[in-house]
């Protein structure tokens, strides 16, 4: 392999490398870069406090090269570790520069150590929760339920407000009663014909509309406004039918009828 | 109990030579006659015990632990289990109150009531505009917030419900004539010049949907 | 225990005038705990039983009597139960249920979930190095291991997960304070939330780490 050359540098041993090879072929086993990290690191076989990460770096880096030569399809998230992985191993190889802005590289490698050696101890207490004794496989619970009889009352309620509100919701219903249901306010024109079939014998000369008007309806603006609509759409039946003469001398003048006795 | 606890000592020691103590045993039936599901025959017990134990036996020490206990060992058909004392029973029963609040069909029948009293139920529809349910008046009868009150003495002297003492006292009121008139419902903003907003159909979270339609509220809007 | 009992038989003729004997009392906790397969609290036991008895003291004795049987009285959280004692459990294959077989990711999203609880999906991702997946959580949540605790007052406000009561019962643990381990791991500093140093962490997204989230904070309230 041409890439060999390239790493002879590392300082790794045979096993390491046989390590990192095994790694590659069963990449989907791992759970993405940390899982292959804490793996390599036990090939340091010390306490994850006192690791090198900087020897863990090269060995992940040699695992994404070699993961590149064998063409495995390799996650985003193992490259961006790899990159970062080869800025962190930069940053430890060379002297710090004062110039330089955030963390040094002994802050970052140390991040990683915790990182992994926090991973490392949750899956240990994993293990450890799972070993434990466990309900419905070492122990149990009661198994026949000899339940609760469960006597439900419900109790309803309503407060000073929800009364008062209720009231008030059927007295406002009350003032706003549907105005076409309303029929006292209203007259309506069949009532204004059968009204004023009687009258019209009477009415040889002309005579002012408003006093075809029924008692009672003069006052109230409202009564006065439906009985007056009605009695002038009476009178213009009325016309139609050649019962009775109308007419208006101007604008907004007085209607006048008469009964149309035979003339022409 | 068992024939098994006839034989002498020498036959016992031949046969449950590896047998744990009966100590043991009797921990064993209790754990199994607690966690299953159905009744356990003695039968049950030995084939699942180790070999060599004598479940009638450990059986009948636990019952006699028992004795008097809050749960007893019983019997069911030809298997045992673990029942609690029949004079305890009471203790597990649970009781859960919930609270609702009352529908609005049983709020405005009440209102009316309380305004109106003694009212009849013909009067609460035609204030309401709705018919009142039966069992809107038997709700409120049965929270004791309205009784009968005298008949009318109207053709066919139909009854009046009127409030109870326990309504007053629940709205902590003294008289029902403390109730706030229309004037001081508008003043407390409870009675505005507009009916409630809605669309003219029947209101869906009523339960009583045989609501005739209120106010023609587009047609008050300027 | 409580104080309750401290008191001499005067003041206690005075204070529970009525309650029943304590010998009594114990069948009572003994019949509810028995009954009921949810571990049941003091609280409740309390509301069960008739007025002046003391639960937790009857609970007290109550454990007492059941130590090195084959059931005994354990603690899950605030509550108590009934449970077989481990050591038996090789009697109840008939009983022993069938558990799905969590993955890895599972058990070790649970494991930091009870380890670092209040715990944030962020959170979980940062310790394991990967992203967890919906089914993760949504197993965990539906085996009712885990639950919804508080959102975290960071930007986002990301919802956190906390064990429940049913994952103490089911691991028999009687606070989530006696998970193996937290002493040392604490100790250790790794349960602490430590933010990666500077922009340049290998995760950028975990920016709501700015606060100090000290994990279990709320195991630690009492």
């Amino acid at each position: 392999m041409a890439d060999r050359d390239l790493f002879e540098e590392d300082t790794l041993s045979v096993t390491e490398r046989l390590a990192a090879e095994a790694l590659i072929v069963d990449v989907d086993g791992f759970e993405g870069p940390l899982d292959v990290l804490l793996m390599l690191s036990r090939t340091q076989k010390v306490d994850l406090r006192t690791i090198s990460v900087l020897q863990l770096a090269r060995q992940y880096l040699i695992f994404v090269e070699k993961a590149k030569t064998l063409r495995i399809e390799l996650a985003a998230d193992y490259l961006v570790m790899a990159a970062w992985l080869a800025f962190l191993k930069s940053r430890l190889l060379l002297p710090p520069d004062p110039s330089e802005e955030g963390p040094s590289g002994e802050e970052l490698a140390a991040h990683l150590a915790f990182q992994l050696e926090r991973l490392q101890a949750m899956r240990d207490v994993a293990a450890r929760l799972m070993g434990r004794d466990q309900l419905g496989r070492d122990f149990f619970a009661r198994g026949q339920r000899e339940d609760m009889m469960r006597i439900r009352t419900v109790t309803y309620t309503a407060t000073l407000l929800d009364l008062m509100q209720g009231y008030a919701r059927i007295r406002t219903r009350d003032e706003f009663r549907p105005f076409v249901m309303d029929r006292n306010n209203i007259f309506t024109m069949e009532q204004a014909l059968e009204r004023m079939r009687p009258l019209i014998g009477f009415a040889g000369a002309w005579t002012d509309l408003t006093s075809y008007l029924p008692e009672g309806w003069e006052e109230d603006p409202a009564r006065r406004r439906s009985a007056t609509a009605a009695t002038f759409a009476a009178s213009l039946e009325l016309v139609k039918e050649g019962h009775m003469e109308i007419r208006q001398s101007e604008l907004f003048a007085p209607i006048q009828l008469r009964k149309r006795d035979g003339r022409p | 109990m068992s024939e098994s606890h006839q034989h002498d000592d020498t036959s016992e020691s031949e046969t449950l030579f590896d047998a744990p103590p009966m100590g043991e045993q009797e921990r064993m039936v209790e754990a199994v006659l607690f966690a299953s599901v159905e009744p356990v025959s003695v039968r049950d017990l030995e084939v699942r015990m180790p070999h060599g134990c004598d479940a009638a036996e450990a059986l009948a020490h636990l019952r006699k632990r028992y004795e008097g206990r809050g749960v007893r060992v019983v019997r069911v058909g030809d298997a045992w289990a673990f029942r609690t004392a029949p004079d305890l029973g009471y203790l597990m029963q649970k009781e859960t109150v919930e609270m609702r609040k009352l529908s609005r069909a049983a709020v405005e029948t009440l209102a009316i009531i309380a305004y109106h009293q003694p009212c009849t139920r013909a009067e609460i529809e035609e204030i309401r505009g709705v018919s009142v349910s039966r069992g809107t008046i038997d709700q409120l009868l049965e929270m004791e917030w309205i009784r009968f009150g005298r008949r009318k003495m109207t053709p066919g002297r139909p009854v009046t419900f009127v409030v109870t003492p326990e309504f007053l006292d629940h709205f902590g009121l003294e008289t029902a004539r403390d109730l706030p008139g229309l004037k001081e419902l508008r003043a407390a903003g409870l009675l505005e010049n507009r009916p409630p907003p809605g669309p003219l159909g029947p209101r869906e979270e009523d339960e009583d949907d045989d609501e005739v339609i209120e106010g023609q509220s587009e047609l008050f809007e300027d």
